[in-house]
């Protein structure tokens, strides 16, 4: 049964795939890049537990707990970035 | 069925890689490449290299992706197309290729009993991990202390990579006083503090990433994980905190003198055990005189190596990350 | 609504039990080497916490008791719109009817927006855009979501979970 | 008394790959972006829960299974902060949220 979940978990991680690869906006790949995130913390816990290595599940929870980082980091960017070109755009006139 | 799964996210892999290389925006780079981090992560994980893919994580999860946009912020977004010289890096290209699967030809199976790899060290170090150190983690033992030279070596890698970003970006005094050219670019800098959903989210779950670094720190004889890791794990903690109420703020509540104590801190703390090595009798980086049992001093010497890997590549990783950042504002 | 110094100490000491309880669960061994660590990373983290401003944060110590039955109820509510959103995306029609809603947040204080906006988002369905000032901007993928939210029984409930 | 939680866990583990699998499906076939946030909205909230509780039953009372309640609680605690930082910088971006027939519905 672990397989045919991470089966199911695999397919859907290529479909995200296919949705980074065509896009069409930057926001599009940024969640397909979301969604990629949270099945691969499901992949690793079934896998741990297909293995029998409970031990391995240290590893889902790190990408649990830090995995949104990155998301943070892109809305601070978009943030900063949209400020300066208002400033840029005042600056030229 | 592991080989399945392998072979399967290897695909998806390439795919990626090849996205990457094509995709001329370069924050879509950014962020296939984040793809890319977790494939690589998971694969890892299937080949059972637990260790390997917790470092993976660590680093691929927040602090690539931030470092990424950070040096994004000071560049262009898009690629400058190069036109000439296509078809020599190509041919180049394939032609490397075909030698580099010719040669696979020869490469044993994978997990094959007789590979010439497992008829080396390393059942030695499987043998006598659990006489000589006494901890169950294999890997932490090899990297602590059968090869703890090499350790030695990244370490320092790691701390020179440091030194080497903050003179190519330049670091300034005092690095948080606001710029001179008015507010606008101070609130630039200062992060998510209007969005409310981050922010409590964020701050609520720092204290528990920074522990859960240290827990990775001190259970790496025990299970996956180990200094580089947890160094990687709490810098992303600090981070994420920088991105939330601004780099200023992170410089305050962690100051650049505790980073730079941190780096070079922790890579003496290393060396210092081996120190204390040869002063104890042993020869350098030979934890077993540190205490009356030599397994239990085998077992102190990588606890506190493992300390100063994580003191070091935690400096290192927020000092890179701050250096960034204050280019861009200025 | 605890404030001052009183709820400083009651929060500073809930995080600590909390840290100390992560720590147990995480760890599994109980040798006492690695409780001292424990200890020792618990009392680092309680520090961080400190300097980095966590205790400025204000909630009501009683909606922590009243959480299990909010998370019941969200998850009912979970389970219905996710099995409404898989039957949408399974039809072959598509029938969505993407809509943007605005409207007030019933919770005064941060800590409830947040817990209202998040569990907006939870529920597929309904994403929140934007919080700002006390005002969510929610988008729903059909309009019966949107009329469903606008009843207001996600800000009753968690208006509900943060009072005193 | 066992075979009825590995029954359970099994029907909640199937039902988490449906989830899952349905949400992928979503993101793929929706028309616009703050659409198929829906679709990754599903395989975040319903998907994960299904799945660890799933597997959570299988774990027993262990420490193993703790730390799957600590990957819940993380997940369904960030897997919403992440949306929201995506939708909000496409709206700051100037990505329009949609061809919003209905129009803006003001309370």
């Amino acid at each position: 049964m672990y397989l045919v979940v991470s089966i199911a978990i695999l397919i859907t991680m290529a479909l995200a795939l296919v949705r980074a690869l065509l896009g069409p906006s930057v926001y599009d790949r940024m969640l397909a890049v979301n969604m990629f995130g949270t099945k691969t913390v499901l992949l690793l816990s079934v896998i741990a537990f297909l293995y029998g290595r409970p031990d391995f599940l240290d590893l889902a929870l790190a990408y649990a707990l830090i995995n949104f980082v990155g998301v943070l980091a892109v809305l601070e960017f978009f943030q900063s970035r949209s400020i300066r070109r208002a400033a840029d755009r005042v600056d030229g006139g | 069925m592991v080989i399945l799964f392998a072979v399967f996210l290897l695909t998806l892999l390439a795919l990626t890689a090849v996205a990457i290389v094509r995709t001329e925006n370069l924050f879509v780079a950014v962020m296939l490449t984040g793809i890319f981090s977790l494939l690589m992560a998971a694969n890892f994980f299937v080949l059972d290299a637990a260790d390997v893919a917790l470092t993976e994580a660590a680093v691929g999860a927040g602090i690539s992706t931030v470092l990424f946009l950070g040096a994004l912020a000071l560049t262009a977004e898009h690629e400058r197309s190069v036109v000439s010289g296509r078809w020599l890096s190509m041919g180049i290209v394939v032609v490397t290729t075909l030698i580099l699967i010719y040669a696979t030809f020869d490469k044993p199976r994978l997990g094959d009993p007789r590979a010439p790899v497992h008829q080396h060290v390393a059942p030695w170090y499987l043998d006598q991990t659990p006489e000589l150190i006494g901890i169950p983690n294999v890997v932490t033992a090899v990297l602590g202390s059968f090869r703890g030279y090499d350790t030695l070596g990244e370490v320092f890698v790691v701390v020179t990579a440091c030194i080497g970003v903050l003179f190519i970006l330049g670091v300034r005094r005092g690095g948080y006083s606001p710029s001179p050219d008015g507010d606008r670019l101070t609130t630039a800098g200062s992060g998510l503090r209007h969005h409310l959903i981050p922010k409590v989210v964020g701050r609520l779950l720092i204290p528990f990433i920074v522990l859960f670094g240290l827990y990775v720190l001190f259970h790496g004889e025990y299970g996956p994980g180990g200094g580089f890791q947890a160094g990687a794990i709490i810098a992303t903690g600090i981070i994420l905190y920088a991105l939330l109420d601004g780099e200023a703020q992170a410089l305050k509540a962690v100051p650049r003198p505790v980073l730079m104590g941190m780096v070079v801190g922790g890579a003496t703390l290393y060396g210092a055990v081996g120190v204390a090595g040869i002063a104890l009798g042993g020869s350098f980086l030979d934890y077993s005189v540190l205490a009356d049992d030599p397994v239990k001093g085998q077992q102190l010497g990588i606890l506190i190596i493992e300390v100063g890997v994580g003191l070091a590549v935690c400096g290192s990783l927020l000092s890179i990350f701050h250096a960034f950042a204050a280019r861009g504002r200025h | 609504m605890l404030s001052g110094m009183k709820g400083y100490w009651y929060r500073f000491a809930a995080l600590l039990l909390l840290l100390i309880a992560a720590w147990l669960l995480w760890s599994g061994i109980y040798t006492p080497l690695l409780l001292g660590l424990g200890a020792l990373s618990c009392v680092l983290c309680l520090y961080l916490a400190h300097r980095i401003g966590f205790f400025v944060e204000l909630f009501s110590a009683r909606a922590i008791l009243r959480l299990p039955r909010y998370w019941a109820w969200l998850l009912l509510e979970v389970v219905k719109s996710s099995l409404d959103v898989a039957r949408i995306i399974l039809n072959r029609k598509l029938p969505i009817s993407p809509t943007v809603i605005e409207f007030d947040a019933a919770p005064d204080e941060p800590v409830g927006q947040v817990v209202l906006g998040n569990s907006i988002t939870l529920s597929p369905g309904t994403v929140t855009l934007d919080v700002h000032n006390g005002r969510l901007r929610v988008h729903c993928l059909t309009r019966e979501v949107a009329d469903a939210l606008l009843s207001g029984e996600f800000n009753r409930r968690a208006a509900e979970l943060m009072k005193d | 008394m066992q075979s009825a939680v590995d029954v359970l866990s099994w029907i909640l583990l199937a039902a988490g790959g449906a989830f899952v699998f349905v949400g992928g499906l979503g993101a793929l076939r929706l028309p616009d972006f703050y659409t198929r946030m829906h679709a990754a909205s599903l395989t975040d909230g319903m998907g994960t829960i299904l799945i660890l509780v799933g597997i959570m039953l299988q774990a027993g009372w262990s420490l193993a299974a703790i730390k799957l309640i600590a990957i819940l609680v993380c997940l369904l605690l960030t897997s919403p902060t992440a949306s929201y930082a995506l939708a909000n910088a496409a709206l700051l971006s100037g990505v329009e949220p949609g061809n919003s027939r209905a129009g803006k519905a003001e309370n």
